[in-house]
Formats: structure tokens, C-alpha cells, sequence
């Protein structure tokens, strides 16, 4: 019945544009959303459907050192508002990556987030070297290190299960990322560690990889499913399990970015930003992560039925603050943990 | 291959059901989205939504027709699952979000090549336009449209007139499994007979649309018959998650020769370098190999970054 | 396009009815669904929706020692195919319960599961022995153990997460039980251990609960996850994180049990029966389950919509199994892991 | 309490939708469901399966009517989100799966006991039925109905004939928060002269469906004006899982007198012990107490197993 009342945010008119921009550290962009690893391809994919260039970052498909074929087919099944997906990291490689999709997505004007993955801590180090060690013209903003793949030395266990082998690879990837800013004297390229939600512990995960020198964290990777072909009775993907992604897990991301800043702010964790991702299909959806600590919001399935869903999404956040009268998107990241400077309505008389 | 290697883009706009009706055992929708039907070309798909749902993902859908005046678009929705049964449950006046047109058409031959058109099932709903494109060229075309049973047949008058082949195709050979309409048998038991005398005007180009199995026996059946003397065109149909290049779930073994001229193997997408492929760049070794995992197709060993036997993924 | 073919399951005209009996140890049930604990409340509710005597079993809320208000409300928020709740383990207490409940259920002939849950061992452990205590008249067949509860004693860190705390659980209960047992001369109550799915390594747990004495296990309980309310921008649950249950988890409950099936197989658990939970709304959700190793199948969510639905769902099970002319249940437990032994049809010429 | 505390059982029917039309800002649903029209009581409700989407839980509609000749239900539905809006877009011939009458009726008083029906926006919707129960048997019935503005109103003929108290209660106030209608003001505004009237035939029953904040000002006023000469019951609308009593998520704290006498304070379920309370019943200090959890209830200190400083839960 009572209208909305806003308590301590700071005010603008209506009509005034919303500052929606964010920052990853050294890395500026002036739009929240990006897409999500393996749910943009390259990024040029999408170029008929969004203004590459405007989005905050286009994240790529996660790039191995060699090329990879992926797995055998199915590698989908459709679940209840959601997907599972095993892919298994097909691509070309990072040299052709460098060679043939890079200069596409900086002809587009795109900032880019590279997701590099491997199966030791050396080809992580060997790819984030790469990477680091291209030009100020590179249109290449940070590195997103995807640790839930599998780890070859150990039983095919991912990364991130485990403390010691997070450590392991963000050790490997933010040495190299110095020693390229060393030598070339520009500023490190900020490096995110993408956290599986599949995990006892989330926060001794993500300060294992601070530790290792990881300067903002992305959360969450795809939460381990699978489905049972009906007709057959054994299971639908090729990869046996999957990925699930999409709506159905949104829930598990709002509360593992809850949980993330909730450790920053007890001084657990340091104070590195925080990438959010799951089931964001909507700018409300993407406000729910925001209220609970992320800076930044990437779009993966929703892109899949929507493929301009990364610009709407960001489009439609904009308008959810601006009917809130939230002048910057900054006072908004982690309201969710502040008693009393939420937005509130009285409920009672 | 000399064809490039990305579809044309889609656009998306959000169609509203023009009209909706049966035929057979499918229903005929017809789609405004003016932009795709000034776009489409035979062959191309269309993404559609199903609706409020718990279901996230498009369905993809051959293109039966695409009328720029009218600004529409036309196919023919099998109720498979619950996706499929959503849409085919669509009325006039509900709004079915759509991306279109999609993935690569039909390859054209040269004006005056001998062509057969063969469907499977609803896979028949590309032909009539196909056959029209391809007549109107001066190529003589034979239509061949088969099911497991007659309510199960499209492209034929004797189902429907308005989706059928007869009177666009030069002549139209129906078959049925259980013989209740036209032959008894398969699409394919009636190929050799229309291949070796369309031969006679030239190598003919075989274009068909229907189940893995159907375009491998196609596939199989023409090389028997003719040699390398024919090209095969096949669209397949492989589970898309997203239908416009980037989730790479609908992938395929392909064949192809590389600029440095070596035939390498990889897993193309099929949203966009196919849905339409040449028959013989498919690496039928791998496709189908699993009998478990149904439609889906392996990783050949001599793929480029297939799984190694030490580790690998 | 070919038709369904089945190799090695024994078939059966499809008009017979299809054997659906199972059992859990000692506990023989008529039928393979039960409903979940939580979400039956004592069970009696249910009694004008079906035969609660024809259920596998009527599996009750969780019981604590002493009476429980449980939480403020809000205690649940929809989510895309699924829901948070945050009840707190409302509920009388045994005293009442074993007053009140039980024998409104003895009453009806239904054979029930308790679930147990406590702040410390202890507790759980004198919870089993008064369940165990009960007459041979007892309409009891199986003690449930909630591990998926705070403790008290580790921050309200839920035993679940911890292999200790939870072999510390079960040794509590398998104790009491097998006292009891040893007392009355009868056989020992089952004992089934109920599992999280929010663990780095459930196969440890399951291990731990095993060593401590479970007998059975039950997968899975709730996914922990958070809803933020749009107009408050702050948790919408007055326990802020509640348990994600329904359709949207099946595929992580299908695959956790797969990993307990596949390392009973692998003969890194012992081999005991497993009850699947999660997301179960239809007889074709429940064969998903039981192809990866349930033996029986609990309906929680569903029942929110549909409260014939645990009675429901064992119909269309038997529908399910009756069209591909397989004659018993047990056929088909653990199918998915018998590669050439599933039912399959060909895909190809 | 004298009354039983569980409500009689509902039954599920898959209800077909015999009549939709918009009344006012809410959409007015005539549902075919033969046996719960032949148990219904006024102040019971039904839940809605809001059909296939991902939105699993049924929604609680107050009962308008129950024919049972007809075998109809009624209802009133305001599209507040989306499960809503998708049941105020049923059209005749949807099927909307229903669970009814579920929860306790009014409870109705001694025969010429006077009452006022009081309704918050769609909240009117249960207010003729109980109005024609309570006059069938001699009592005076005063109606007060109330919105934020005109568009919000139900139970008027000047938005609607069909579901207006005018003519079955003996009088009618009409209050909107803007004016827009009838007095400005609030409903509690009016309930004063109308207590104070009927006073004089006897302790009236004051009857409220609404808004929490408006149920508390309905008991608090009648309080303040009659003292204990009255009583009120009062309709809640709690946020329910299951409506059936299984899911515990619908409670809110509630004293009783038990058996040995004492009052004691417990999480009762609105669904089997409600959704109608005595108002002095509810605990209007733990009700809306804490405003980030909007309309939510917390447990009193000294409810029955309430979390203990030390521990607990
Ligand atoms: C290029 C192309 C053209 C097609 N043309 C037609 C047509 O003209 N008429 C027609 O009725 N059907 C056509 N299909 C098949 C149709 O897309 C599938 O039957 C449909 O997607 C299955 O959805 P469902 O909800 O019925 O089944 P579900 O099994 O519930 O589908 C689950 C998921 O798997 C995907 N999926 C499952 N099977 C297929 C499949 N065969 N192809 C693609 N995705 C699949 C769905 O898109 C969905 O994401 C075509 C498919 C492709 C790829
Ligand atoms: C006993 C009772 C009688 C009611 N009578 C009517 C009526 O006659 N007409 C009418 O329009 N509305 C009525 N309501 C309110 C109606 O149930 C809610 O507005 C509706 O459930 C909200 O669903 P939604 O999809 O619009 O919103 P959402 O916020 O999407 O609902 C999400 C979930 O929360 C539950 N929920 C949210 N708000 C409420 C609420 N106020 N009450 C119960 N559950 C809620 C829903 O059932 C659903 O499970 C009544 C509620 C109760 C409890
Ligand atoms: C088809 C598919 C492929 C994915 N590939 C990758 C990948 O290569 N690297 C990675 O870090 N995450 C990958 N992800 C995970 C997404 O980036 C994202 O973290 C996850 O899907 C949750 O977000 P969503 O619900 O918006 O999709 C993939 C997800 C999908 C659906
Ligand atoms: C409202 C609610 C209350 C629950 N309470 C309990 C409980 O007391 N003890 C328990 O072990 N599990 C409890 N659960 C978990 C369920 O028993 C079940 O494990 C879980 O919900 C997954 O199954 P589902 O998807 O069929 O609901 C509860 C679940 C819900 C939704
Ligand atoms: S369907 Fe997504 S890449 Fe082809
Ligand atoms: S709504 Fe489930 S107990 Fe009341």
C-alpha cells in the first residue's frame, strides 16, 4: 500500500541517465554487463544482435593453449529453467585466437575480458604471459581465469575444488601478469578468478586465490547436473554430467556473492570486486546480484534465447534504478548487507 | 569448400501468429516478422521461443515459405516435447519471439542442373520453395517425400495442397513404411530409379531434409548409384541450445579442406556453417557411432584437438 | 524413427502390473515414493489428497527433542522452476510428536520414516533411542537423520559439511539404535543419513556416514541459495539463505546420487540403498532418479502444488515402467550405470 | 478458542474457466468445480496452479461465491505479479488446477448478532457472500469498502453490480485514500460512527479482509471504540507455499488459551488454523515488526520454543 521510500542512497531526478559504469580495478567500463564465458563464442557472434562496443567487456570462450575439439555430442539437455552444457572447452588455441579473433573483437571497438583455461598451473601461466605481454592497443582489459576445469594431474578433479590447486594456477597466472608489467612498466592486467559454486567452503576457495594473487573474483561458474535420457535410461550428454546454468541456479549465485562479499566485509576476505553471474536474464535479475556485492553482471544463457540479452539486460537495469531514483550504480553494490540503507517500504501502520 | 564459412546474421523481432492450422499430423504457422521474410532463403531456420515457461531455449525451425510483400514468415511445427507442443498450440494473435533468418541455405547449382528434392517427414516443409527456386532456373527436379505413415507425410497434395511439391517439382514420388500412402518403403528405395534418370541431363544436385539416418542412406544411396557423378546437400538437424553460433552445443564432425589444402576434421557448428552440409565432408564414422547417446555423434581420433589417449580432456 | 528396443531387463506383457516394491534393509515398502520430510508436515495432512497407507512411506518433518517456533517469516520466496524456504525446523517436539502424531499415522496404516535432526549429537543420538524404544506395533520402519542441520557447537556450521561432525552424528544414532536393538531382541531400525548436495566431495560425506553406521542414505536435501526482495534490495527471507528445492535442482540431485551409485560400484562405499530426493514431480522426474540408483524416491516440492502427488507419482512410475515392458522395479535401479544394459534404440541405419 | 483448529480438507479438481471479465483494476474468474462449490464457505479459499511456466506454487484467491448448483467458484484476481497476472489472463476453456475450499470459514455469530463487513481493495471480494449469511439470519449488516482510488475499489456498484455489497448489506460507506470515490479517508475512518451505531443492537462482529496494516487498524480501532464489546475477525493474507497445511511457510504468531488454561503464543499456519484470526489473538507486536522484512512476523520471546539468547536456532 505505502509507497517506496528511499533511505541514504543518493537521489537523482527521474529522467537523469543512471552512471552505470564499474571498474575492476585498472580495468574501466561503462556499462555492467558483459557476457559470459562460453556463452558469447568469440564475441563477434553477436555483433548483429548488440553494439559490441558498448557492452562493459565481451568475455571470451575459455582459450587453451592447443587447439581442442571438445566432446562428443549431445552436449545439451534442457532442464527446468535451465541447461546443463559439457562442451569441453572446444577452440581453436590461443594462437589463433590471437590471430584471427582478437583483431575482430578490437576492430569492433569491444573491450575484452580473455577467459584462459588449462590443465596445469604452467599452460595457465604460459597463456596468461600471452596475454600480458600484448600492446596498450589490445583491447584486452583482464584476464578471467577459469579454474573449473579439470586438473590433468589430478584425477581430472577441477581447480577449484580444491584450495592448493587454485592457489597453484593464480600464483602461475598473476607472476606472469607482473612480470610482463615489469617489464613493460604498464599496470598489471587485473585478474579474476571464476569460482565454482560446488564447494564446502567458498571463501577458503576465493582466499586461496587472493592469496595467489588474484585481484577480483567471479562468481559463479555452472553447478554440476545431470540428466537421464528418457528413451534410453542412461545418461543424455556425451560428457555424462554437465554444467547447469541459466534461472534455475540464480538463486545459488545470489547467495554464493552473499557470501563472498559478507567475507570482505568481516575482513576474511580482501577487498577485491566481485563479478557476479548465474541465471541473469533480466536488469532485476542483475540487481539481486548487485544488492549482494557484485560490480559487475555477466549475461551467459540468457544470451542463448535472447542473443541481445547482455545489452537489454544492462538497459533494463538502468531503468529499475532509475524508477528507484539511484543516481550510480555504485550505491547500489552491496546494499543487501546494509541494515537500514536499503531501499524499504513501511509494511505496518 | 569454396562456401564461406559464416551464415548471414539473423534479426529478431517478435512475430505474431498470423494463422494456425493442421495439417497431417503437424500445424502449419504462419509468422509476421517482415525483416526475416525480406532476408530468408531456402534452407535458413528460424529460433523460436516457446513462451512463459520453464523452458529457456528456441526451437529451431525449417522455413517452409518467406513472403517479403506479406512480411511473413511459414512453417510446419512437429508437437516432439513440450517445446514443439507449445507451439503447436499457438494461436492467431499470440506473439512468438523469433531470431530469423538462420544458418546457411541451399547452394544453388548451375542454371539447368538436375536436382531431387527428398524429405523425411516434416523435414519436406523446406522443399516446395526450394523446388521452385530451382525450377525457376530451368532445373528439372524430382520430388521424393516419405514418412513412416501417412498422417505422418507432408509435401504431397494428398495431405495438403498448399505445403506440397506437386505442381512445383517436375514430378513427386511418396513413399510410406507401412505402404498407406503412395509406395511402400523409404525415401531412399525410390532414389536410384529417379537418380539414374536425371542423370541423363547432367550430374544432378540431391537435397534432403529428415532424420540422421534418412541423410546418411541418401548420402549412401547416391554414391552407389552415381559415383562422385552428384552432390549431396543434407540438413541436419542437431540440438541447439542457442541457434546463432556461440554455445557450441550443435556441433558435427565435418570435413574440409584447409587453405594449406589438407583435409582436416573438426566439430562445426551446425547453426552456422550448416544447418545445410555437403555429404561428404560429413565424417559418417563418427555420427550416430554411439547407439546410447542416440543422435549424437563422437569426436573422430583424427579430429583437429581430439581427446589424446594420454589425459587430454 | 525406430522403435524402442530393450535388451536384458526382464520384460512383462505390458498389461501386467509392474512390481514396485522395494525395501530399505528391514523396511519393506509396497511402493517407491515417499513423501520428503518437510514437506508433509506429520503426514495426516495429506490424508484427504491420498491413501497415506499406500505410499511407500510417510517420511515426517524433522523432529528435535523440545518444542521449536522456527523462524520469523518471511520463510519462502518462489525462484525460477523452484523455492527458497527458511522454515527453522518448526515442530512440537518428540514428546508430542510420539503423543500426538505417530499414532494418527499408525492409525491411517501408514508406514513412516522419522527424520531426527539436533544441536549436537547428543541430542540425535537420544532422539534414535527413543524411536528405536518403540514397539513392535510401531508403525516406524526407518529413522531419517537430518545432518543437513546447524551444530551448535561449530557456529551453526551444519554437520553435512563436515565428514567429522557427521560420523559423530550417525555413531550417536547407530549406537542407540543398535542398543535398543540388542535390548528388544528385534532387528535394528534402519538408518538412513540424509545428504547435502552443497559439498566439494559428497562421497566422503556419504563415506563418513557409513563408517558411523548408516545403513541407507537419502539425496538430496536443499541447495542453499538467497533471494534479495526487489523492493527492499535485502534478503527476502527473515533467515536470509534458505533451501532451493524443486524441478530447478533435479539435475543436482541426479547427479549426486549417480556419484553415490558409482562409488558403490567402484567399491568406495559400502553397498547400501539409496533414497533420491530433488525436484521429483512426475513418475518419468522419479525414473531419472532411479536409473542413477534410487531404490525409492521421495516427493517434496511437488506436494505444494499437488498433494496427491507423492501417490501420484508412483502411478505414473508404474506407467513409466509398464510401456517399456519392464516388469519390476528393482530392473531398473542403477541403470544408467550398466552401459549396453539400458534400454536403447538405434539411432542410425 | 472454541473453534476446531483444522480446517475442513479441500479437493482437487482441474477447473475449467467458465466466464473471465475485467471488473474495476481485477479480473472477475468463474471457475467449474462441481465438488468444491458444493463444500464452500465464505472466508475459505482456493489455490491456483497458475499453469505451465516455472512458477511451481499455487496461488491462495479468496472464495467470491460458490454455486453449487452451478458447480462454479468465483473469484476476484489482482494481477500483483506474475503468477497473478497469468491467472487474470485466463480465458473460458483455460483449465486452472485447483485446490478448495481450503482454510476455516467466518466464524458466524449468535442469529441477530449486528456485524460490519470490511474490505481493503480486492479484499471486498469475500464480503457479499459472508453479508448474505450473516442477514439471511436477522442481523444488521453495515458494509465499508475502501481503496487507495476508484480503480482499486471491489464491492460497489459504482465499479460493479455483479460483486457489490449494495442491496445484501443494510448499508454501504465507500472510502478511497484520493477521494477519487466515494468519502476521502481510509475504511478505519468510517468504522467508528458504524460501530458506535450498531453497538446499539448488540456487540457487533467486525469482519476484515485486507492488507495487514488495515487489519491491525481495523482491531485497533474497534478496540478503542467498543473496548472488549466486539469482536473482529480478520482475514490474512500470508505468503503460502502449499495452502494445505504441509510446508510451514504461511505462520504467524498467535496467543491461545490451551487446555491447562494458560495462553501461549505459537506459529500457527494461516492456511489450516486461518486464513481467519481473532484479531486479539494475533500478536500485533511481532506482526510487520521489522520493516526489511515487509509484511513478515517475527517470533515473540516468549512464543513456544522461541530461539533462546544462547543458541538456539
Ligand atoms: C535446423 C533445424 C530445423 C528444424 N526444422 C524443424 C521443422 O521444420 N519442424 C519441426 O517440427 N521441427 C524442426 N526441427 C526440430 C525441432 O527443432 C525439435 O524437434 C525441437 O527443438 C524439439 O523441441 P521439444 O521442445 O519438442 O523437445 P525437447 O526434447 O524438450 O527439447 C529440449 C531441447 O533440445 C533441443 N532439441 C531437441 N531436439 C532437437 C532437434 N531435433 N533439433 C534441434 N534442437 C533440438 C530443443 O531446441 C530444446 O532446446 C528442426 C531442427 C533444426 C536444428
Ligand atoms: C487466503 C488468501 C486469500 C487471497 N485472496 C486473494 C484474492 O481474492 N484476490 C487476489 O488477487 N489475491 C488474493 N490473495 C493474494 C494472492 O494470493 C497473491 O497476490 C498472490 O499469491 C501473489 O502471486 P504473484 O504471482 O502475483 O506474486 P509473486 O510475488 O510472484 O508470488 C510468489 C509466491 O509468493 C506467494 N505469495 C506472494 N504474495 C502472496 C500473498 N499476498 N498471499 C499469498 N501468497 C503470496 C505466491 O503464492 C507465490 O507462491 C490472497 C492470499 C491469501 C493468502
Ligand atoms: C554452453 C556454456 C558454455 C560455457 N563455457 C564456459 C567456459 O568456457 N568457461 C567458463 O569459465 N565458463 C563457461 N560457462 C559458464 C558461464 O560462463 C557462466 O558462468 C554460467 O553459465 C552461469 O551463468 P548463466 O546462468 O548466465 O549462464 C559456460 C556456460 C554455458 C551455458
Ligand atoms: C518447506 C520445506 C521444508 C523442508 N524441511 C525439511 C526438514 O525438516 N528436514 C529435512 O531433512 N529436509 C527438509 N526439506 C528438504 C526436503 O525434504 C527435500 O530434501 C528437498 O526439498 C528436495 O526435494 P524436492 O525438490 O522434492 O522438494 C524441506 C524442504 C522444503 C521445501
Ligand atoms: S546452437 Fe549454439 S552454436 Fe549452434
Ligand atoms: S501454506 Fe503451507 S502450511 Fe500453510
Amino acid at each position: 500500500m505505502e509507497s517506496a521510500t528511499i533511505k541514504d542512497v543518493v537521489h537523482a531526478p527521474a529522467a537523469t541517465a543512471v552512471d552505470l559504469s564499474t571498474s575492476i580495478g585498472s580495468f574501466h567500463l561503462p556499462a555492467p554487463t558483459m557476457t559470459a564465458s562460453g556463452c558469447a563464442a568469440a564475441g563477434a557472434e553477436l555483433a548483429p544482435y548488440l553494439d559490441l562496443a558498448a557492452l562493459g567487456a565481451v568475455v571470451t570462450k575459455s582459450v587453451l593453449r592447443d587447439p581442442r575439439s571438445g566432446r562428443a555430442t549431445p552436449r545439451m539437455a534442457e532442464t527446468p529453467s535451465g541447461m546443463l552444457n559439457s562442451i569441453g572447452l572446444q577452440g581453436p588455441g590461443i594462437d589463433s585466437f590471437l590471430e584471427h579473433d582478437l583483431p575482430v573483437l578490437a576492430e569492433a571497438g569491444a573491450r575484452v575480458v580473455v577467459s584462459i583455461a588449462g590443465g596445469d598451473a604452467d599452460e595457465f601461466g604460459e597463456l596468461a604471459g600471452r596475454l600480458a605481454a600484448l600492446g596498450p592497443e589490445s583491447p584486452v582489459g583482464a584476464i578471467e581465469v577459469n579454474i573449473s576445469c579439470p586438473n590433468v594431474a589430478n584425477r581430472g578433479l577441477v581447480f577449484a575444488c580444491d584450495t592448493g590447486a587454485s592457489r597453484a594456477v593464480l600464483d602461475a597466472v598473476s607472476s606472469a601478469v607482473s612480470s610482463a608489467a615489469a617489464a613493460t612498466g604498464r599496470p598489471a592486467l587485473p585478474v579474476l578468478a571464476k569460482l565454482s559454486p560446488d564447494v564446502t567452503d567458498l571463501v577458503a576457495v576465493a582466499r586461496a586465490c587472493t592469496d595467489g594473487g588474484a585481484t577480483g573474483l567471479t562468481a559463479i561458474n555452472t553447478t554440476l547436473g545431470m540428466v537421464i535420457d528418457p528413451v534410453t535410461l542412461r545418461p543424455q550428454l556425451a560428457g555424462v554430467t554437465g554444467g547447469t546454468s541459466g534461472p534455475a541456479i540464480r538463486p545459488i549465485a545470489v547467495r554464493c556473492i552473499w557470501q563472498l562479499t559478507a567475507a570482505k566485509r568481516a575482513g576474511v576476505l580482501p577487498d577485491v570486486p566481485i563479478v557476479g553471474a548465474g541465471g541473469v536474464a533480466s536488469g532485476a535479475d542483475a540487481l539481486q546480484l548487485i544488492a549482494v556485492g557484485a560490480c559487475a553482471v555477466q549475461v551467459g544463457t540468457a544470451t542463448f534465447a535472447d542473443p541481445s540479452a547482455p545489452a537489454r539486460v544492462a538497459r533494463e537495469l538502468e531503468a529499475e534504478l532509475a524508477r528507484r531514483g539511484v543516481a550510480r550504480l555504485a550505491d547500489v553494490v552491496g546494499i543487501a548487507h546494509e541494515p537500514g540503507r536499503g531501499i524499504t517500504r513501511s509494511t505496518d501502520l | 569448400m569454396s562456401r564461406t564459412t559464416t551464415a548471414p546474421a539473423g534479426v529478431q523481432e517478435a512475430a505474431e501468429v498470423v494463422s494456425a492450422r493442421p495439417v497431417g499430423a503437424y500445424t502449419h504457422l504462419v509468422l509476421h516478422a517482415p525483416e526475416a521474410a525480406r532476408r530468408a532463403q531456402p534452407g535458413q531456420f528460424v529460433a523460436c521461443g516457446v513462451g512463459d515457461s520453464g523452458m529457456l531455449l528456441r526451437r529451431s525451425l525449417s522455413l517452409h515459405a518467406a513472403d517479403p510483400v506479406a512480411g511473413t514468415l511459414e512453417v510446419v511445427v512437429a508437437a516432439a516435447g513440450p517445446g514443439t507442443r507449445l507451439l503447436a498450440a499457438k494461436r492467431p494473435g499470440d506473439v512468438v519471439p523469433t531470431t530469423a533468418p538462420l544458418g546457411r541455405p541451399f547452394p544453388i547449382p548451375e542454371a539447368g542442373t538436375p536436382g531431387v528434392v527428398i524429405g523425411g517427414g516434416y523435414g519436406a516443409a523446406p522443399l516446395p520453395w526450394l523446388a521452385r527456386v530451382l525450377t525457376a532456373q530451368g532445373s528439372r527436379v524430382v520430388g521424393i517425400v516419405g514418412a513412416a505413415s501417412a498422417d505422418r507425410l507432408l509435401g504431397t497434395s494428398a495431405v495438403d495442397d498448399a505445403t506440397a511439391l506437386d505442381g512445383i517439382a517436375d514430378a513427386l514420388v511418396v513413399t510410406t513404411d507401412d505402404g498407406s500412402l503412395g509406395a511402400p518403403g523409404r525415401v531412399t528405395d525410390a532414389l536410384p530409379e529417379v537418380l539414374l534418370e536425371l542423370a541423363d541431363l547432367g550430374d544432378p544436385w540431391v537435397y534432403a531434409c529428415g532424420p540422421m539416418p534418412m541423410l546418411r542412406s541418401v548420402h549412401t544411396t547416391t554414391r552407389e548409384v552415381l559415383g562422385q557423378g552428384a552432390r549431396t546437400w543434407l540438413a541436419v538437424e542437431e540440438s541447439m541450445a542457442c541457434g546463432v553460433g556461440v554455445c557450441m552445443t550443435c556441433v558435427l564432425p565435418v570435413a574440409q579442406d584447409d587453405d594449406d589444402g589438407v583435409r582436416r576434421t573438426r566439430m562445426l557448428r551446425a547453426c552456422t556453417a550448416g544447418p545445410v552440409f555437403d555429404g561428404d565432408a560429413l565424417r559418417w564414422d563418427a555420427i550416430g557411432a554411439a547407439p546410447h547417446l542416440r543422435g549424437g555423434a563422437l569426436v573422430p581420433d583424427d579430429a583437429v584437438g581430439a581427446p589424446t589417449a594420454m589425459g587430454g580432456h
